[in-house]
């Protein structure tokens, strides 16, 4: 298995966590994300998804956020998988995982993997509505906002984002 | 494929630049004085009324060239893949 | 199964994993921890380790600690799965599983509930290297210091710990 | 069992408090001035070596009274269960 993978059938995700727990036997800390699909938006039910990618580009981008939190919290390892395709209700949309020596980077980390993932990686998700109709789902400002969360002031170096700020 | 004079350059587009285009890429001659990413997209928006339409809210278009997010001053050159998509929305 | 254990043979992430999946169709956001016995602490070899807890006390208090963090942080569900007794290397010692809405909630419940856990919960370990000596693990005051992050100003009533304050 | 006079409580012990003392619970009558975790943890040291020793650093030991932690001035009562035990180190 590769540290991302986009998949056009479901995530098996028990699989997926023993395999990352089976080659994480030295890490003290694991945690897993999963984003599921949810069955209303609002008021309104929701009957299914699709999930579009850019090929190529979507997964050298999520290479890239791998890697580039794996190296910032000092991970053992970390991993993503992602669902495209059309799914309904339940059905896991993202599983990331991360394993560290302690659990304030293996958190912060997934926490990072998730939020970069939301704002640089090329996935769009249309939903259709039990009425009939569909529409292309809002990029959210929260998202932005939490991304945000992890720039590093140019002026410290040193400093590795909220894992070091929260514990002084 | 035979290479214009000029140069092509592939476009593709996803989610709701996509189906308001209706189609999921294209290759265009590239002309001279189209140059950057800013002057490709109102050069692309000129084309028809297929193309106004899709690319009219420039403020929610991101373009990547060759895979990689471009500003609107990036450079544009024949042989490249340009890309134009609304902001993502996975996860 | 309920939502908080305490069990003295191995834990079955695989079924508690995927039964909290189940429970939880309509959650948007899971969140798993999984804290694992290390074989090392610092150059001596740990050969096993050993858990104790108060019996009835330690339940008691993890039950607590699930039911003040799923309101706290708007959960759908929480849990607590965690090992007593002997074990070895690579052992899972701790799960903690969250389901939330939004994943900002289920990231920060579930580092709530095991900063929680490690200062309030009554368990020790006890490490046996492979020099034939053991000793008791000493609390960790950066432990002491993560739990302080959700501790509520007692003027600031209407704040709900660090998901709030981190997306201003 | 049968109520002793000034009552009796229950004493329970984790971890090196448990080693260093050789047991891991006791029954003891307790003394009618002895009204609180601070002045028990007193009473108790002066029991013997074993219990001075394994009480001696105060600082490192943390009671709970009924199942819940309770500071040096929490009451104690005839019936209670007392637990004495070092700082947790669970998770």
């Amino acid at each position: 298995m590769t540290a991302i993978r986009v998949c056009a059938t479901p995530i098996d995700l028990a699989s997926e966590i023993a395999d990352f727990f089976a080659r994480n036997e030295g890490a003290g800390a694991i945690v897993h994300f999963i984003g599921r699909m949810r069955g209303t938006d609002g008021d309104a039910r929701i009957v299914a998804m699709e999930l579009e990618h850019y090929p190529g580009m979507c997964e050298a981008e999520l290479a890239r956020i791998a890697e580039e939190v794996r190296a910032r919290f000092s991970l053992d390892d970390a991993r993503i998988v992602h669902r495209i395709g059309r799914m309904t209700a339940g059905d896991p949309i993202v599983l990331v995982a991360t394993a560290a020596r302690h659990r304030r980077e293996a958190f912060a980390g997934a926490e990072a993997l998730m939020d970069f993932l939301k704002t640089r990686a090329p996935f769009w998700k249309k939903e259709h509505f039990a009425d009939g109709t569909s529409r292309w789902v809002e990029a959210r400002e929260s998202d932005e906002r939490a991304a945000q969360r992890w720039v590093l002031p140019a002026e410290s170096t040193g400093v590795k984002g909220r894992v070091d700020e929260e514990a002084p | 494929m035979t290479q214009a004079k000029t140069g092509e350059i592939e476009l593709v587009y996803f989610a709701w630049v996509r189906e308001r285009l209706g189609r999921d890429s294209e290759r265009l001659a590239l002309p001279g004085d189209v140059d950057s990413v800013a002057r490709l997209i109102d050069w692309l928006a000129a084309i028809d009324t297929d193309h106004a339409d899709a690319l009219a809210a420039r403020e929610r278009l991101v373009v990547a060239v060759n895979r990689e997010r471009a500003g609107p001053d990036h450079p544009v050159r024949a042989g490249d893949e340009i890309a134009v998509f609304p902001p993502v929305t996975g996860g």
